[in-house]
């Protein structure tokens, strides 16, 4: 097995929350639970779950913007929350994040060119004036726009153009590894399609290893070779991107595809039953399977042991107690 | 935008906002007389002559004279400095513990954030003339106590104005761009906080600058502020009270002075609130 | 509901713990010797240590800080020096002036801002709101005791109507009493509506930006019972906050205007004080004020629960 | 005779540069008990559309054209007629269930409105209906009593509450504002379920709007793609998505993510170049030919509207012809 560029160790991150009476403790919520994942330098790992299942969690984790309550989080074999602060900075340059909203993600005091340039100044401190210009003007190549546009203001830039920018701010300190937190979420179709272009060509050209966040089925489809689906903190179901979407395995990963509409209208949606909403109380989780309470299949078993993220074939595993087929 | 093209570009967007244009020319004038009282009056504040007293407007005295026989004018432009310098010294000790302060509580949280709102809870129950009552209880008055205290009144209204300003940046995703840029919070604080809430707190610096006017009229109209002979918009209210019946127009001026640069500084802030709101100045 | 109360409760205490040693440390710590503040530099030695056993000052500080919160805490005020009476005799005499006085400005400033505030929003961009804003930009500009002497001029001096000023008591009738507090409410409640006025439209004019007054207008609310329903209560949230926040200003207000007016209230009584330099009275007056504004503070969190349910139930599923 | 039928239609505002119409020139037609998609990206003017049949657009907005609704012009209503219409007959329910409904109101009473104001139902009366109706959209009342507040529920559940207070009068026409846009994929095909099935069971016409082709495929019996300010093709569903004629439908179509888009294989998205106009300076003639692959110098001119099929037309002079493919 080749050294993973990523790998995480029974990850698993509790926040408190306000007491809600005053001889309560103050409840507990997990956002991710023993999460353990890896992913290769020069692929793609799709994330994939509902809002609030953890998933941004894991994309602030997995760039040591927040820190574990427990598990590890290894970057090219290295602890990354085993490291002193000053060391932990100087590893920042090989990892960087492209975040949700353009523009929310730029600061629009700042020229393009000075937040570009950013991350070089602080992590790279050897880069002169002149090199970071250069590097900027490259950089700003490389995702499609002028090195010229250095110099203007992040409202002159449409919401696609500032996602370049934003990508262009990633990729400056040549990272090995990319996190895209929902990157191309807020982007309408047609823009997403050059934004997800970019994502990869930077790839194919740099050999950029991508942690992509979404909880768009289709863009993780397109532009991950691997694919982990998150439910309630916990990976349920892991493996190649293509089987899973093929076969999934997990109940709850053949519910999401099942979700996703499709542009065809043979596929109408006349007498669908109209299902009764299922409450998931997000301070308890069940002593079972997390997902038993939505689950069609679920049987006694489910309620009552937590099934085990098992690998089956290679590269694949499902958290399952009865697993489809 | 404005904040970055410097005065000359706030100059040029102002033209599209009629509060701006009229309170901003309304402080402008006052400021300069405040400076002209600096350097020259027409006669001097502490020269009376009894036999010139409570004149009409005249060719010497364009705005008549008190019942000591000294020139109104003078003593306006005086008050005028008076003013201003204290509502300048007190916005300035505002900022100056009041957005470290904010700052800090809203880049830490945790205690050090509950421990500044329980500061500002508490500085909140003294307005600026209960603490100057207090002030110059133990020291007496003077103009200094006075500055003091409705310096002390500014801190938690500086604070609280950063402090949520701030906040709200912290959650930004260029706040989250920074921090994977390595950058600590104080660099991120100077880099990106700051500039980003200096609007705000433009804005509120012209509110308090009014408010500041209105405590030291008030404290001076008392006898707690300014001191005699050295005059003040609130003390010559205070004598002109004295001589309502026979002179009602002493009365006048003072106010209308008040008042005017109260307006205009209100009128400033309401216009560079409409210029710099983000809501208003949609980039495209 | 319980954990939101018990939090404020808590910050009640403590905020009233530091206000008062606050107070405690500038008007008996700071001062080195306050019995020479109140003497002066010419008092004779055993007039002086008379005075400092009387005060209590040869004993040591805690247990002054102590003994002066227990006694609050009782209600057993301090001796004024001057007057030569206790201080709790002094405030129940005033109160009965500056209560009223503040109450009436309340009442008065509330009844002209929020109806002119909700009125100059609903006709947003008009001539009428253009007009009010106009009117509160003035009188948030108007000076309170420059406003009161303008009232004496024209109600007093010319038209001769009301007095220019002094308090006659309640034992004259109640008639003539509210009669001589009329103007320094007025001209008290001039700068807070002005004030009030306008926090209320922009609060107004926020919400009628909402979503939620969009989805009323959409199930056939007209604009006005939009507004009304779902706009006022929300609107109110801010406003309510501001009116605590007045109302620290209202007391130190009452300071000036009663001596504008030349009322016995409490504000007259710590401006007395302090020319007298009696540090007793004003050590007490202080802290009560203060204390008073602290816990107007407190209701007016209180108040939020009540208009806001996400504070009263916290969240849900 | 159709419901609803909007001809013309025309909004415009004043910028600092000149006005700007965000609809020009806007035609559709629904029947009742049909289902209409109106799909396009940000800024092209679908929530326009809808705002201006609610009568619900701000004051600025210049308006013309007309909206006939049952044969009545809505455009030349009076506003207390536009207030007895509305949540009456047509019923709107929006993008963002988060902040649609007023967080101090309980979801009872926000359902409960529209049948106080415009049936005159009592208190009790108009309860037991708002109960019956937050059963009916899966909120059943051991669970969901009337007494909760917007805070307390899910965004999907919100959402179920809007519609609930939507329906609550029995309305001809519901129009939906994407709503589902802001929900999860899983609570997106419960809320489409529901909506479908309350369609089909009340016979009431929909006019969803969406920016999702997926979602309004999988809704509509017709569907009407807008660019700029207009509808650039329309049609019955399986028409339009059998056989997309216009360039810009096209290209819509195109840059779905569909499959698999391995680095490796180098299978690219196809990507339309350039951006939206801004409406104050919109191009003459078609608004999309300085995007467009297809353009030729005709297009600087008013591009026709040609008729495909049955219903089925597009605005535009060169249309594509045969199935859509990525």
């Amino acid at each position: 097995m080749t050294q993973a560029l990523l790998e995480t160790r029974g990850l698993g991150k509790d926040y408190l929350l306000p007491r809600r009476r005053l001889t309560q403790p103050r409840p507990r919520i997990s956002a991710l639970i023993d999460v353990s994942l890896r992913l290769e330098p020069g692929r793609s790992l799709g994330i994939v779950g509902e809002s609030g299942c953890g998933k941004s969690t894991l994309a602030r984790i997995a760039t040591a913007l927040d820190s574990p309550s427990c598990g590890q989080l290894l970057f090219d074999g290295e602890d990354l929350f085993a490291l002193s602060p000053a060391q932990l900075r100087r590893r920042r340059r090989h990892f960087q994040m492209v975040f949700q909203d353009p523009y929310g993600s730029l600061d629009p005091h700042h020229r393009v060119g000075r937040s570009i340039a950013e991350p070089l100044r602080s992590l790279e401190s050897g880069a002169g004036a002149g090199e970071i210009r250069e590097r900027v003007a490259a950089v700003l190549r490389q995702v499609g726009l002028k090195p010229g546009d250095a110099q203007r203001y992040p409202h002159e830039f449409s919401g696609g153009q500032r996602q370049r920018i934003a990508i262009a701010r990633a990729i400056v300190t040549r990272p090995a590894l990319v996190v895209a937190d929902e990157a191309v979420s807020a982007l309408d179709v047609s823009v997403q399609a050059q934004v997800l272009n970019l994502f990869l060509d930077l790839q194919q050209n740099h050999g950029l290893t991508y942690l992509f966040i979404s909880h768009d089925l289709a863009v993780v489809r397109y532009i991950a070779q691997e694919v982990a689906v998150i439910y309630r903190g916990r990976v349920v179901e892991r493996g190649p991107t293509a089987a899973v979407f093929a076969h999934p395995r997990h109940p709850y990963t053949k519910s999401l595809l099942e979700a996703v509409p499709l542009p065809d209208p043979a596929r109408r949606r006349r007498g669908r039953k109209c299902q009764v909403q299922v409450l998931d109380n997000p301070l308890k989780l069940p002593k079972g399977c997390v997902y038993a309470a939505r689950c069609a299949q679920a049987r006694d078993a489910c309620r009552s042991a937590i099934p085990q993220l098992l690998e089956g074939e290679p590269g694949r595993a499902v958290a399952c107690h009865h697993p489809m087929t | 935008m404005a904040a970055r093209g410097g005065v000359m570009g706030l100059i040029v967007l102002g033209s599209r906002s009629r509060a701006f244009v009229i309170g901003g020319a309304i402080s402008a004038f006052f400021l300069a007389i405040a400076l002209i009282a600096l350097v020259w009056t027409p006669h001097s504040v502490f020269e009376m002559a009894i036999e010139d007293r409570m004149q009409g407007p005249s060719w010497d005295h364009l705005l008549g004279t008190d019942q000591f026989g000294r020139d109104l004018l003078s003593m306006l432009m005086v008050g005028a400095s008076n003013s201003i310098g204290v509502a300048v010294v007190a916005v300035g000790v505002g900022l100056a513990f009041g957005l470290p302060l904010g700052g800090l509580a809203a880049a830490r949280r945790g205690w050090i954030d509950e421990l500044v709102m329980r500061f500002n809870d508490f500085a909140f129950a003294f307005p600026a003339l209960l603490s100057a009552v207090m002030i110059t209880a133990v020291f007496g008055p003077g103009g200094v106590n006075s500055i003091i205290a409705i310096g002390i009144f500014n801190v938690p209204v500086f604070a609280r104005v950063t402090r949520g300003g701030a906040l709200v940046l912290w959650q930004r995703e260029y706040v989250l761009a920074a921090r994977m840029a390595g950058r600590g919070n104080a660099r991120i604080t100077l880099e990106h906080i700051l500039p980003n809430i200096a609007s705000l707190l433009i804005v509120q610096g012209t509110i308090q600058f009014a408010l500041g006017i209105l405590a030291e009229a008030g404290l001076s109209y008392l006898g707690l502020g300014t001191q005699p002979p050295l005059p003040s918009w609130g003390k010559m209210l205070a004598e002109a009270q004295t001589m309502l019946y026979l002179a009602p127009q002493l009365a006048i001026l003072p106010g209308l002075a008040i008042m005017l640069t109260v307006l205009g500084l209100n009128l400033l802030g309401d216009g560079l609130r409409d210029l710099l709101d983000p809501r208003l100045r949609q980039a495209r | 509901m319980s954990v939101f109360l018990a939090k404020r409760a808590l910050a009640l205490v403590a905020t009233l713990l530091i206000a008062s040693l606050a107070i405690f440390l500038v008007l008996e710590v700071l001062p080195g010797d306050p019995a020479l503040i109140v003497l002066g530099t010419g008092a004779q030695d055993d007039t002086l240590a008379a005075l400092r056993r009387q005060m209590g000052l040869d004993r040591p500080m805690l247990e002054r800080y102590l003994v002066w919160i227990a006694d609050l805490l009782r209600g057993t005020l301090g001796e004024s020096y001057t007057y030569g009476r206790p201080v709790a005799d002094l405030i129940g005499e005033r109160v009965l002036v500056s209560l009223p006085l503040a109450v009436m400005a309340i009442l008065l400033s509330t009844a002209i801002a929020l109806p002119l505030g909700v009125a100059s929003a609903a006709r947003h961009g008009r001539l009428s709101d253009t007009a009010i804003m106009g009117f509160v930009q003035l009188g948030v500009a108007v000076p309170n005791f420059w406003f009161a002497m303008l009232l004496i001029l024209l109600f007093a001096v010319n038209l001769g109507w009301v007095p220019a000023g002094g308090f006659a008591g309640w034992e004259e009738g109640a008639g003539s009493a509210l009669l001589s507090l009329l103007l320094p409410a007025i001209a008290l409640a001039l700068p807070q509506a002005a004030i009030l006025a306008r926090v209320t439209r922009s609060s107004v004019l926020e919400v009628m930006r909402e979503d939620y007054v969009r989805t009323a207008r959409a199930k056939g609310l007209t604009r006005g019972q939009a507004l009304w329903r779902h706009g006022v209560r929300n609107a109110l949230i801010p406003v309510v906050t501001i009116m605590g926040l007045q109302f620290s200003f209202l007391l130190a207000g009452t300071i000036i205007i009663e001596n504008v007016f030349y009322l016995p209230g409490l504000g007259r009584l710590i401006f007395q004080a302090i020319a007298q330099r009696d540090l007793v009275v004003v050590k007490d007056l202080v802290v009560l004020l203060a204390a008073t504004v602290i816990l107007v503070n407190f209701l007016v969190d209180l108040s939020y629960a009540a208009l806001d349910p996400r504070l009263r139930l916290g969240n849900g599923g | 005779m159709a419901l609803l039928e909007v001809r013309d239609l025309r909004i415009e505002f004043a910028t600092p540069q000149g006005p700007a119409a965000i609809l020009d020139g806007v035609d559709l037609s629904l029947e009742r008990g049909r289902s209409l998609g109106l799909v396009g990206e940000s800024g092209c003017g679908k929530s326009m559309t809808a705002l201006a049949i609610m009568g619900l657009l701000s004051e600025q907005a210049r308006v013309s054209g007309t909206i006939a609704f049952d044969g009545e012009d809505l455009l030349a209503l009076p506003e207390p007629a536009l207030c007895r219409l509305r949540g009456r007959r047509i019923s709107m329910i929006f993008q963002e269930p988060m902040t649609a409904l007023n967080p101090v109101k309980t979801i009872g009473r926000q359902v409960a409105e529209g049948l106080h104001r415009h049936l005159r139902l009592g208190r009790t009366e108009a309860e037991a209906r708002a109960a019956r109706l937050l059963d009916r959209v899966g909120l059943p009342g051991q669970r969901f009593p009337l007494s909760l507040y917007p805070h307390q529920l899910s965004g999907g559940q919100r959402q179920r509450v809007m519609i609930a207070a939507a329906m609550a009068c029995g309305p001809d026409l519901l129009i939906a504002d994407e709503p589902t846009t802001a929900l999860d994929v899983t609570l997106q095909a419960q809320v489409l379920d529901l909506i479908a099935e309350l369609v089909e069971s009340e016979g009431l016409a929909l006019l969803l709007i969406a920016h999702d082709l997926g979602v309004v495929a999988e809704m509509a019996d017709a569907v009407a793609v807008m660019y700029s300010g207009r509808i650039v093709e329309a049609g019955p569903a399986t028409a339009v998505f059998g056989a997309m004629a216009h360039p810009y439908a096209r290209g819509l179509f195109a840059a779905m993510p569909k499959g698999p888009g391995d680095g490796t294989t180098a299978d690219r998205l196809a990507t339309i170049p350039g951006q939206v106009p801004d409406p104050a300076g919109r191009p003459l003639g078609c608004a999309f030919a300085p995007r467009c692959s297809q353009a030729q110098d005709l297009c600087a001119a008013e591009p026709p509207v040609e008729s495909l099929s049955a219903g089925h037309w597009v605005r535009c002079r060169y249309p594509q012809r045969g199935t859509a493919t990525a």
